[in-house]
Order: C-alpha cells, then structure tokens, then sequence
C-alpha cells in the first residue's frame, strides 16, 4: 500500500518512542517553531559547545510524521560538527524535494531515510521538515 | 432515508474520479469548499463563450448582455436570501465581506462607525475570517474586542449576554453554523439584545447559507457573508448583503472605477448602493455560475438539502459511538446542529487520521479548521472533520465509518 | 502585416458569434475586458471537473493536486514577470491590488508607512483605481495628494518633476499605460527621482501587462497590480506583485484563514508573503485559468503581439486622419503609445457613436473610462475608444473606419 | 435598421433644437442630476405656482437620447398640474422598461412615445430617464 511508504515502521517506532523528546534545562538558545496550516509545533532547545552540537532536546505536538522527524533530527545532529550537521540538514531537505525519486543517502541520514516516501506526499513535508528547520534556525543563531 | 437525492450525485463530474489507486472519491470536505454541478461549470465557461465583456460600461451588445446576466445573478441571489436586490453586493468571498464590512464600519465618515470606547462583540468559536477583521477594527480604532464563551458540549454560552452586549456595542459578529461543531447559533435573543442598544449584527453565514434556508428578513441581521465556492458555486466570488437603510449610511471600503458619482482629482462621491461597493470589473462569470448554482439548489429545495445533510449527520453520529476512541468534538445529539462533524481518535494525530482515510479515497479536513482559538480553548491541536452537502450519501457515511477503523487498526490504537 | 495572428483568432469562441442581425463581431473593446481563448476557459472548468479543493487546507489528494496546480500558477506569473515566486499575490483585480497596497502603506504597523505631512504622487492620466484609493488614503492619514499634469498631446508632464517629487514623498502611483490615450509612459526619470528621496513606486500596469513584455526587476517599480481578464484571463483574478523586502515590511490588508502564523482570541500574527496577503480560500480555478492565459500568450509571445497592435494602431491613426471631423485624442503618432486610440466626431456624442457603430457589429467603448478628471481636463464630455488584442485585425480596423463614416451619414454631420 | 427605432427622427430633431434648454434666472428649486456611467449631466431649474407646474428650464452636455428626452419631457410638463406630470411621468418610466413590448400612450406622452425603440436598447434607458429624474426630484421637493 502507497501508504506504507509513508509511514515506515522506523517512523512510528519513534513516533511512539521519541528521542530527545523533553526540554533541557540548559540551553544555548531556544527555538519556536510552528506549522500554521496544520498547528504542529516544536519548541527547540539547543547547546553549542564551540562549533559542535553538544546538545539537542525538544518538546511539541504534532502528527506522526512530525514528531517523529524531530526525534530523528535530534539524534542524528548530537554530537555532529556544526558544519556537517548543515550537510545533514541539507541532504535532509534535499531528500523531501525528491518527489519520491531518491531514497536517501543512509550514510548520511541513517533513520532519515525511511522519511523517503514522505517526499510523495506535498502536504506532509512541511512536517517532516518542522523540527530540521527549528534547528537550522537555533543553530545559525548561535554560531552567527 | 426520507429524501433522496441520489439522481445529483451524477451531476457533479469531480465525484467521477478515481483516487489513490483506484478508489472512488468520497467527498467529505464540503465545509472547506463544495464540489460543483455540471449547470455550474458550463454557465461560467458560457459566459465566456458568448457575451463576455465588461458590464455596466460599452454601449455595445455584449456589454448589454453582459450586464444583464450580471444584474439578473445579483436579482437571483437576493430572492434567494429574502433581500431587496440592491443589497446583494458581490465579492469576492465572505473573507472579502467581512474584512470589507469591518473597513467600512471603521471609516469615520460613515454614520455607524466604530471608535474607542466602542466594543465589538465575537465568539469563541469565530472561523478566523470572522474574528482578524474585527481585531484588526479594534486595533485601528481603540475599540475593545470582547466574546461570547462556548460551554463544553459546542454550544454558545448566552448566560453572560447582558454583560457582553451593553450599551458600548456597536458590532455583534457571529457565526450561523460553526465551522468545526457543526453547532447552529439560534440568533434571535443575541439580535434583539444587540438591536436593542443600537449595535449592528454581522452574520457569518458561510456554512449556513449553502446548507438550509435564509431569510435575512426572518434572521433581522444586518449584514451578512458567504461565498459561493461553498454553495456550488465557482471559487472567487462571495456574497456581502447589508440592510439598505445601513448601506446608504456606510462608506465603501475599496474604491475605484464604477463606483463613483463624480471624480476630481481631489475627491469622489459615490454611487447608490450596490454599486458603491463593488469597484472596478467585476468577477461577471463568477456571478453568473453562482446563480445557475442557485438555481440548481432551488430544483432540489433547499428544505430537502438540510434533510438530508441531516440523515447523514445522524447516521455519522450514532456510527462514532460505536468505535472505541473516538469522540465527537461538538454536540453528539441532533439538536440544532448541521453537517459538520469533528472527531479525534486517541493515539492518532487528526493529521495521521486524514492521511489514512485518504489512501481510501475519503477526503476529509484536519487541523485547526481556521478557529484556532477554539482549539486552545478545546485543549486539542486539531480534530478530523468530515462534512457533507447534498451529493454525499449513506455508503459515504459507512465508508468513513469503516475507514475510522482502518485508521485505528494501521495505527494499532483501541481494539 | 509583419506579424501575422491569424490563425489564432479562432482560439476565441466569442468571436464566431454573430451580432445584430447576422454581423460579425468586431471587438474593438480590449482595453475593458479581453476575450478568453479555449484553452483559458477549459482550464478553469477542468479544475473544477477533476481537482476542485481548497488549497493549502485538506489532507487529501484533491487537496494536493489543487494547491500544486495553484502555486503552480502562481510560478508561471511569476516567471511572466520576471519576478520571484513569493512577491506574486493573487487578488480579485487590479482594483484590490491596488486598494490592498494603499491600506499596507497606510497600516501604522507597516515599516514603509504614510502619515501626515507626507506626500502621494498620482498622475491626471490615472484610471479612478488608481486615483480614488490614494484620496482615500491621504484622508485617512493626512498625507497630502500631488500630480503630474498631462500636456495637450497626451503625454505626461515631467517638466516639474523636481517639485512634484520631493523629500516629503512616500508613494508614486503612475499608470503604465494611459486606457484613454494610449500613451506608454517611460518610467526611468519617475524611479529614480522616486527611489532616491526613499519613496515607492506603484504601477498600475493594467494596460501594459495584458500587451508587452514585463520584468519587473527592469523597470526597477516596487509593486505593480494588473488584471487577469484584460490579459486573456478570467474575471475575478488579479495580480499584486512586490518587492520581497518590501511586502516584508509590510501590513496585510484583508484578514482571516490561512495568512496567519498565529492566533489567540485578542491578535495574530502573520505568515510571509505570498501567504500573509491571500486571506481565505483563493479564487483557485481563476488562478489556474490565468496561468493557462499566459501560457497562451507565452506561445505566441508577447514582442509578436506588441509588434501586431503596433500595425493595427498605425493603421487606425492613419485611417482615422483622413476622416474630417474626427479628432484623435492622445499621441497621433506611434511613439511610445499602445493598441488603445481615443477619438471624438465633431456633432455626436460618444454614446450615440458607439451606439451607430454597435449596430455594425463593431464593439468599442464610449465614455469617461473611468478617468474622469482627466476628461475634465480636456474639457470633453467623453471620447470613443477603441482597444486591441492579439486576436484583432486589418479588417477590423477598416470595418470600424468604414463604420465611423456611417456614423457622420447617420447624424448627417460633414461631408 | 433597428438603429432607427432608437433614433426616430423626432428625437434627432428635439436633440438638435432642444426646447427650453439653458437655465432661466428665475427658480424655485435647482438641481443637478448627472449620469455617472457616461458622464452625461442635467441642470433644472424649476417654478412651481402651487400645485402647477410653470417653469421648467435646463441645461446639460450628453448624448442625443438624454438631451432630447429633457427637452420632449419639459415642454410636455410645463403648465400641467403636479399630479398628471407624474402620471405622465410614470408612464413615461413604465414604457422605458418595456423591453420593446409597448409603442406608448401618445395621448398622454405626446413626442415621448418616440422613445419607446429606447427601452429595446438596456444601456440606454438611463440616458432618457436622466431629465425625467430630475424634474421628479425637484418637484417632489418643491412639493414636499
Ligand atoms: C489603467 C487601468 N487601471 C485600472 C483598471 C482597473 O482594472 P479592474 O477593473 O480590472 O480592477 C483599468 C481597467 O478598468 C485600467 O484600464
Ligand atoms: C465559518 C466560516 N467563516 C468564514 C469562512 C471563510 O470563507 P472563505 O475562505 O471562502 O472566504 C469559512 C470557510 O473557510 C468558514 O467556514
């Protein structure tokens, strides 16, 4: 079914167990973003030690998609060099842009991959797409 | 069921289709906007085919033909609402009429305008189409925005009426039906509380109007919205009605050419209403496809359109009770309510839910369906709404039914 | 003819009619509303026969396809123009194009704002669309309005532009150009006085847009607006396009669902552009149906169509010199004017010309066109005009010279 | 032609003599009716003895219908009583929007049944209505 295309076991096992999942209570900078048509939201709590990522942490509701991409996203990034988590993020986006055609580098992207399908599905990128973009936000704000 | 409307069904192409692999389109999103009747679609592309020009303006054929049609949509429309002809002013959807209605009653030149210490009335339960405007009004002008509550069941809360309809009204706006309840607003205690002190009401009926009979005499409204995109009619065109002895005392909001009785380069005075309020080249074939739209719930009745929405509002109500998990946002009984049905099923985000039914074919809405406030008053961050209008049928209603538990199966939710 | 059109009139069902008694329909009346090709009137009714939803809203696939077909639209606009894709904003007109700016530059809250002491440059040449709505707004602000007078041959007078331009102005609002004269107005010498004291310009290109090539960054203007059904369009779509930084910076003016970020009972806030200024479920099948008109005009492109009015205006201007009694009103020559000629005949009105030459077949407009000051300037009580497009010919020109003459022998006026 | 049930060679010839055209210096009411549509204007000045109607004058710029249709309706109201310049009035609106239908009671409308082709042309009925709102303005206030 199309529809499992979207919805990889991989993204609801971190729909139903996310990670990260929580706002630290120190914090760099803290982010809010939101998805108007929709009302997902994410709160964003980042540390930066020098130019790596030291620490992501989250809270928010959302659908599964979007949850489950925050989750990812913040697993993913921690620890990473600020430089290669912009890299990530890009191959990230890239990957929602791909209209279905590309499955994603698993290198790179590791879970990341399995949002794939969600690149079928216009109307759900922006959810899969809403935590990246709180730390895209958070971060160039530390490093700038 | 007692009415059946089922021959129309085939009038409306786009429910023709097939979805998502194959599966036929089961059209739930009337709310947002309805599907169209063949009679609909060829009367626009009509216009264009043979009398297309711009009305009110050559002194050629065309334009005499074109202006007939729009003068007679503008007649069609206002028999359908109970009003004077001249009070039907086009838009171009109830957003444009209610962000107009709010300029004009702003503009201190009109003799009912808005100042500070003036207060506006609204609900909690506002599509935002019907509450930004009027933030907006207060901002501009010092008014102050106070509201009507809505208790837990979806309905309105009147038993503060006398506090929040005092003599510093001057707006009463209101929604006839909400957008996410379904619930129906029974006017006629907040009208005379709000004529009583002088205050004008603003009615909101754009998931009214395309479902059940109005009469803006009976209702005693003074100004009323909805669009056509709703009511079987093309998208970009609205309906904007205002009592006639309002109009003439009211400034227009957007100006330009046909509007006017004489231009300096300094200043300009106005045509008589509904001139005044319609500048520039009107959406003519939008106009006329919202009347053959008229005329196409007036065959069926709009009596019999409201039964039936009603059958199926019943049959969607008593199938939710029955799964598990799945609650009715709004009132869960048939007392004074429409179409419109929200639920949430527990451990499914309204998004997922929509997700899922659509990979059946079934086209619902999710999310904060416009009123976001209420959905902070709700403590929800969406609900599933499914919403019907004269083509829907019962196997809709159990395919959505059975869809529900589809979704509760794919995401292993309840039993 | 250089350019030859031919074969795409019959693109256009209108013209296969037959008008008054079996004549051909000459439609010489572009410059109020164009005609639609096939192509722009099946792609509106097939949004509604296969993909009718509304846009950004559902989580369906009716959904999907509609909001890809909509911003898809806006795309091609976009490239149309020259333009970025988010600085195109679907209106209902030229008319709400430019009554929506007027109240964001006038919105305390917008960063480019006009207030009193300011001033608002308009020209005597302007359409009331794009006169009355800067009256307006410098009533409303206490802004002061100042203009370009217009010389005898009907070009714009920039002989006092040093003084008409100054520290105090915040707004230019020019015409691209004239519906009356023709006349094209060269914009380079108004920008940059313009620009350098801070002030934006705002172009009303409905004239221009429908008929030549347009980029925006060229012209270097900082909002331009025109109307669909002038550029083979349907009725009821507009274009208001701005320069990011500047529709940043800005207000919106028309409120309610989906141009927000956010909303609680007392305020919102505002998505970006194009979003924050399409309040509501937008004129979508309109949209699609103007992105089919420029792909029409794209086909055939749009330096062939300027090049094939250009003949036909030559041969009008020329045609119309030999005749005594007639008067062209604007530029007599080719420079810089477009496919719109005006024109009166000593001894009859305007409305009986037309009315004479309607009986021809021959379609052209009579009256103020809605320039009214500027008929007063020239002391006229109105002209004939007469406007092309694409799908016009050398034939029409001779029927409507041929037509002109039949007028004087009506009302027995010359030889 | 149908052109010429519009133009009757009555109309054309009131257009080209209108009678009681320019304004009298003497009134008791004046007022200015215009025709925003086509710019087309009309100036009255009218005197009223009682319940009589005994001057009307006007002045105005349009086409030949509105001139011609001022200058038929003044000289057929002058003398006549407030009451049957109304009902002459009524009759005259009456058979501007007969759509064709009805040639007029010449008994009662006298040149004015040479505007009956008027009412086949839409566009055009304002432009004969224009004198004849004017005049019912003014007396209506006079009277009033
Ligand atoms: C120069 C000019 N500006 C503005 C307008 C207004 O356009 P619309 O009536 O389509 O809003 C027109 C056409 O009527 C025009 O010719
Ligand atoms: C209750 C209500 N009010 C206002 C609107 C706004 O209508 P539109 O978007 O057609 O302007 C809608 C629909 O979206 C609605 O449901």
């Amino acid at each position: 079914m199309e529809l499992d295309s979207l919805y990889q076991e991989v993204i609801l096992d971190h729909y139903r167990k996310p990670l990260h999942k929580g706002l630290s209570a120190a914090k760099d900078i803290q982010v809010h973003h939101n998805n108007p048509s929709c009302g997902d939201e994410v709160t964003l709590n980042l540390i930066m030690d020098g130019q790596v990522v030291k620490d992501i942490s989250w809270d928010g509701v959302g659908c599964s998609i979007s949850m489950a991409s925050a989750s990812v996203m913040s697993d993913l990034l921690i620890g990473k060099e600020y430089k290669s988590a912009m890299v990530i993020s890009d191959a990230f986006v890239e990957l929602m842009q791909s209209k279905g055609k590309s499955s994603g580098d698993e290198q790179l992207l590791e879970d990341g991959v399995a949002f794939a399908g969600v690149s079928k599905f216009p109307a759900r990128i922006k959810c899969a797409l809403l935590g990246w973009m709180a730390f895209k936000d958070a971060s160039t704000q530390v490093i700038a | 069921m007692s009415v059946d409307l089922s021959k129309y069904k085939k009038d409306f192409p786009v429910l023709a289709r097939k979805v998502r692999g194959g599966n036929r389109l089961i059209y739930l999103d009337s709310g947002a906007t309805s599907q169209k009747p063949e009679s609909v679609i060829k009367a626009e592309s009509d216009f264009y085919r043979t009398i297309n020009s711009a009305v009110h303006r050559g002194a050629h054929l065309l334009a005499e033909e074109a202006s007939e049609a729009y003068e007679g949509a503008r007649e069609n429309l206002a028999k359908f609402l109970g009003a004077k002809t001249d009070e039907v002013i086009f838009t171009k959807s109830a957003t444009e009429s209610l962000n107009m209605i709010a300029y004009s009653l702003g503009n201190p030149d009109s003799r009912f305008n808005v100042k500070s210490g003036d207060e506006i009335v609204v609900s909690q339960m506002e599509h935002h189409a019907n509450l930004i405007p009027w933030q907006q009004l207060a901002k501009r002008t010092g008014a102050k925005l106070v509201w009507f509550s809505i208790t837990d069941d979806g309905r309105l809360d009147l038993s503060n009426i006398d506090q929040i309809i005092n003599k510093r009204t001057k707006i009463v706006a209101i929604t006839h039906q909400s957008n996410v309840f379904g619930t129906i607003i029974l006017l006629q205690e907040i009208v005379k509380a709000a004529h009583k002190v002088g205050a004008v009401v603003v009615l909101d009926a754009c998931q009214s109007a395309p479902h059940f009979a109005i009469d803006v005499k009976k209702l005693d409204v003074d100004f009323l919205a909805f669009s056509g995109h709703k009511t079987l009619g093309p998208t970009g065109i609205g309906i904007l009605w205002g009592k006639s002895e309002i109009l003439e005392k009211i400034e227009p909001a957007l100006f330009g050419g046909s509007m006017v009785d004489s231009v300096t380069m300094e200043s300009a005075t106005w045509a008589k209403a509904p001139r005044k309020f319609e500048a520039g080249v009107p959406n003519m074939a939008q106009a006329v496809g919202l009347s053959a739209a008229i005329d196409y719930l007036n065959v069926i009745g709009m009596k019999n359109i409201a039964e039936h929405e009603q059958e199926l509002t019943r049959q969607l109500l008593d199938g939710l009770s029955e799964i598990s998990g799945v609650n009715v946002i709004g009132p869960k009984d048939m007392k004074d309510r429409g179409g419109v049905v929200s639920f949430t099923v527990d451990g499914v985000h309204p998004h997922d839910v929509g997700q899922v039914l659509d990979q059946y074919g079934i086209a619902v809405r999710t999310g904060h369906h416009c009123a976001w406030p209420l959905m902070k008053r709700l403590n929800l961050v969406g609900t599933t709404r499914a919403s019907f209008h004269l083509y829907n049928d019962s196997e809709d209603v159990n395919d959505l039914l059975a869809g529900i538990k589809k979704v509760k199966e794919y995401f292993k939710v309840g039993k």
